[in-house]
């Protein structure tokens, strides 16, 4: 029982970090604190993958000496697919994390400003 | 199950070329340039030898390991139409840009140019979900940097924002490809299309919404498309015609991948699996989309913006021809992504000829183009003409489909009739205006626009192919009418090419 | 986003948006399987963790992979027992699981995740392009501690790193931490002295070599093996060193990549930051 | 024991969270979006996927803070409040 509810509390987790970084984005009008958001949303994203490919009785997705991973024919690791789509995930995100950061950079030195607000009105 | 092993350099070359393009740098930056003409050519005529010899369908196995358990890129009609699309658009606007992207960083321009095309390449081929995701990750960081690129400021927020939306909507779109993981185990699209029916119809639904949510960021569709008009007005002109030509082509198709193959429920009509049936919301959307898109277009003093607006109201037509569910709507929807691709591609790449000669993009700023380059003008008005759906131009047939479906499927769908008609009667106003002040006004100034070969090499070759597909339309149609049936069909134009053992319902 | 809008209304709207999101997570999540089964034995990730796709494969050849609705049977595909140690010329040779997957069964997922790394360097490059380095005005002179240590930690960490992506089949790691801890030591690197900047032309040649390596590993399964990425070498006794197949060749030049593309990243970023 | 700790590491990381949200610095907010990161990275671990959580750790708490506060230096907005 108490297993079964720990799930929930990774999953709750997952979801508040979501949350928090949609927020940021939603609300912040500096470039910076969107991005801040924007990698939240990540850390949350990611936790709510390996989440779902846990089980609590799960042992690491390694073979070594001791980890036996197959038991009677079954299966006994935790899902290595997920884990894997997690690895990119997460180098997706610094790429994308690493260029935003270089056009607010740009932005400046071209504007003088990070509000997105002043941005739009030294366009006009 | 047909194999092709040797399509995998589709992917393969681009790539290739786009790591070793910064040691062509070292030599010469044209060199660079080059390298991104002749890998398209190549894309290009690959394309084309598929089509031609008719080797499609045909499935590439990667690492010797058979679909569902390894990736596959599953070429079929439809990514064998949008494979020669893509290539020929990218194709061309290498060679425009031979000639206009000239200061910065040109190097890093091409390698991120040269990637974009083959993303969307792969994009269109790829047999897994989960590496579709990858695909719009490429196509989206390098469209990013080139959105950014250019020496105006504007380009900077527009790229910003775009940046936001697009990793938001692509974090929707991995938890929906997760939650179908959670209950299907597999990623594989041919599986989960056989299989689809098995899960949960709430979390599909929700899945569903996410997915739909994430793609319509990429396709152009109503509620998440705000960073189009900052976006497509900030970039320079060659990047705005490759995003518009080559990067909402992609997103639709992976949009109408998912919908009609994936979550598809095969009958008259494909409607999908779920509580709500996403091909009618998508349907609302487009419509949406359009009547938005038109009207903000109809408004705007500004070329660029107005070519922006009136390019969302086009990806709104493709989707509503997309989502009757048809093979008459899906072969509309087909024959509108080629139109609009060539002939907004073309629009952009003449705009930024006119810009380059210090003629401003205000409407008024037209006035008298026929008196300095005749050639600019007549070629402005055919894409304008194909855009609008006159007979003996591209667009018109494709219209003339989309009516032609919406008749077909009747109930709730005529007022499709009303949408097209409505978009062709704004469209028109807009365009003419456009024309007729580029015809009449005799101009103060009557200074020659010289126009070199590389630059009209593609606006002439994007003219020649809108006339000759609205003369001979079988050009397109014939195989359109192969890849709606691909879309239509989803056991027998999919999922049996990909895993033939499979059963079907 | 929405410039016009006043702050209350834009919070209350976020707060909508977030609540109707969750909401809806949750409610999906009460639908989702969790047994006292751990429920890798469903999904594709069975394959991979005995190491049987080749089996599994020739099953659904023979048709009897799937049943009549459509279920898998993924619990009746026989299984051959791995050993740590024992086991030799599996299919897959690497005793990380993951790693298997990430670089062997779904190595072209791997290629263009490097690809957008790769693609996200360029893009820093091309939009900070033009920024020309300040020479500082005055010049701290760098400790000498720091300048000292920061190369003999340099060299600790360099080697780390390429441990971490030479053993990436057997232990936790792999190409891209290994790549990132080598860049994270050339962050030191800039910490410890001022004015120091890597040799650019060398860094971009390194990542275009090693990205093309990778692209030509794929290319020589391509005509060796007919199939674009697939395994051309023997794979050895799993959890020995050479063991498995061209997962360390393609790991080395992830890492070499990774780390080189990642300091550029660091370079392009840091130039200009010295005072001024 | 492990079911105790890795709650309470849940508790710190939406905590972290909540700091990036209200704080009025930017500098606090970053720092605090690096310790989320490194505290999911510490959840990894427990969660039996020890290659996600040395990725996450030397590439998302590790590399992307630094570039974000190297960017942050390079507009000298290191310590001062964002109402700009």
């Amino acid at each position: 029982m108490v297993d079964f509810l720990q799930n929930w509390v990774y999953l709750t987790g997952a979801m508040a970090l979501v949350g928090i970084g949609l927020y940021i984005v939603l609300t912040n009008t500096n470039i910076f604190r969107i991005i801040v958001g924007l990698n939240i949303i990540d850390s949350g994203t990611n936790l709510f993958i390996v989440t779902i490919a846990w089980h609590p009785k799960s042992v690491m997705p390694i073979y070594t000496a001791t980890n036996n991973l197959v038991v009677n024919g079954h299966v006994i690791s935790a899902d290595p697919l997920p884990q894997s789509l997690v690895l990119t995930a997460i180098v997706i995100g610094l790429g994308t994390t690493a260029l935003a950061l270089a056009i607010a950079v740009k932005i400046y030195q071209k504007y003088g400003t990070l509000d997105v607000r002043k941005i739009k009105e030294g366009d006009r | 199950m047909k194999t092709y092993n040797l399509a995998a350099l589709l992917v393969g070359v681009p790539l290739l070329m786009a790591f070793s393009i910064p040691l062509f740098g070292f030599i010469s930056k044209q060199l660079a340039k080059w390298i991104t003409v002749l890998t398209l050519g190549f894309e290009f005529f690959f394309g084309l030898y598929i089509f031609l010899w008719h080797i499609y369908p045909f499935n590439v196995i990667m690492g010797n390991w058979l679909p569902p358990f390894g990736e596959n890129l599953y070429i079929g009609p439809f990514a064998t139409v949008l494979i020669i699309l893509i290539s020929f658009v990218g194709l061309m606007i290498s060679i425009y840009n031979l000639w206009s992207a000239n200061h910065g960083d040109v190097v890093h321009f091409a390698l991120l140019f040269l990637m974009f095309v083959g993303g969307s390449i792969g994009l269109v081929s790829t047999g897994d979900i989960f590496n579709i995701f990858i695909f719009m990750e490429i196509t989206g960081i390098s469209s990013f940097a080139l959105a950014a690129y250019g020496p105006e400021r504007r380009a900077l927020g527009g790229a910003f924002k775009y940046l936001v939306v697009s990793s938001i909507g692509s974090t929707l779109y991995l938890f929906g490809v997760l939650l179908i993981y959670t209950q299907l185990g597999t990623l594989n699209i041919a599986e989960i299309a056989a299989r689809i029916s098995q899960t949960t119809s709430g979390l599909l639904t929700f899945a569903g919404i996410l997915l739909v949510a994430g793609l319509a960021v990429e396709a152009e569709l109503f509620p998440f498309n705000g960073w189009v008009p900052d976006t497509y007005t900030g970039a320079v002109n060659p990047v705005s015609a490759t995003l518009s030509g080559i990067g909402s082509v992609g997103g639709v198709y992976v949009l109408f991948r998912i919908l009609m193959t994936v979550f598809g429920k095969d009958g008259n009509f494909v409607s999908t699996y779920g509580n709500i049936d996403l091909m009618a919301l998508v349907a609302i959307l487009g419509s949406a989309t359009v009547v938005i898109g038109e009207l903000s277009a109809l408004v705007q003093k500004n070329v660029k913006k107005m070519l922006a607006y009136s390019s969302m109201a086009q990806m709104g037509l493709v989707a509503i021809g997309f989502s009757i569910g048809s093979k008459m709507g899906s072969y509309a929807g087909v024959f509108q992504l080629v139109n609009h691709s060539i002939a907004k591609a073309m629009m952009f790449l003449i705009l930024g000829i006119i810009v380059s000669f210090g003629i401003g993009e205000h409407i008024e700023d037209m006035k008298g183009l026929w008196y300095k380059s005749p050639f600019l003008t007549v070629t402005f008005t055919i894409g304008s003409l194909s855009l609008l759906g006159l007979p003996l131009f591209g667009g018109f047939w494709s219209k003339f489909a989309l009516v032609d479906a919406s008749i077909q499927r009747g109930g709730w769908y005529d007022f499709v009739i009303a949408i097209v008609l409505f978009a062709s009667v704004v469209e028109a106003f807009y365009y003419l205006r456009i024309v007729g002040y580029m015809f009449t006004s005799k101009p103060t100034s009557t200074d020659k626009i010289k126009v070199s070969i590389s630059p009209a090499v593609p606006i002439v070759a994007f003219s020649i192919l809108i006339i000759a597909i609205g003369v001979f339309p079988q050009i397109v149609g014939g195989i359109s009418w192969n890849a709606a049936h691909e879309l239509t069909d989803k056991m027998g134009g999919y999922v049996l090419n990909v895993i033939p053992t499979i059963v079907g319902h | 986003m929405m410039s016009d809008t006043p702050e209350m209304v834009k919070k209350v709207f976020a707060i909508f948006v977030v609540g109707i999101l969750i909401i809806g997570f949750f409610m999906v999540f009460t639908q989702m399987p969790k047994g006292n089964e751990v429920n890798v034995n469903n999904t594709v990730s069975r394959f991979y963790v005995m190491k049987d796709v080749d089996h599994a494969t020739q099953m659904l050849d023979k048709g009897t992979y799937f049943n009549k609705d459509m279920v898998p049977l993924r619990n009746d595909v026989p299984y051959t027992p791995i050993t740590f140690g024992k086991s030799s010329n599996l299919e897959d040779g690497a005793a990380n699981v993951v790693t298997s997957i990430v670089v062997d069964y779904r190595g072209f997922d791997t290629l263009g995740e490097v690809t957008v790394l790769f693609l996200a360097a360029s893009g820093v490059m091309l939009v900070l392009h033009g920024e020309k380095r300040k020479i500082p005005k005055k010049k701290i002179a760098p400790s000498e501690i720091m300048y000292v240590g920061t190369r003999i930690a340099f060299a600790v960490i360099f080697l780390f790193g390429i441990y971490v992506f030479i053993h990436g089949h057997l232990t936790p790691g792999g190409g891209f931490p290994g790549g990132a801890i080598i860049a994270s030591g050339i962050l030191g690197l800039f910490l410890g002295r001022q004015g120091y900047s890597p040799n650019k032309a060398g860094l971009t040649v390194f990542e275009s070599l090693s990205g093309m390596a990778y692209v030509i590993i794929g290319i020589i399964g391509l005509v060796g093996e007919k199939s674009f990425l697939a395994n051309f070498l023997p794979t050895g006794t799993i959890g020995d060193l050479f063991s498995a197949g061209f997962i360390a060749l393609i790991y080395i030049a992830i890492g070499m990549k990774v780390g080189s593309e990642l300091s550029a990243v660091t370079n392009a970023m840091i130039v200009d930051t010295e005072e001024d | 024991m492990i079911t105790l700790f890795s709650t309470l590491l849940v508790i710190l990381i939406v905590a972290g969270g909540f700091v990036a949200v209200f704080s009025k610095k930017l500098l606090s907010s970053v720092i605090s979006m690096g310790l989320v990161s490194l505290g999911v990275s510490g959840l990894f671990f427990f969660l039996q996927a020890p290659d996600v959580a040395i990725t996450e750790a030397a590439i998302g708490a590790g590399l992307s803070t630094a570039i974000f506060i190297i960017a942050m230096k390079k507009i000298q907005k290191g310590g001062t409040s964002d109402d700009e």
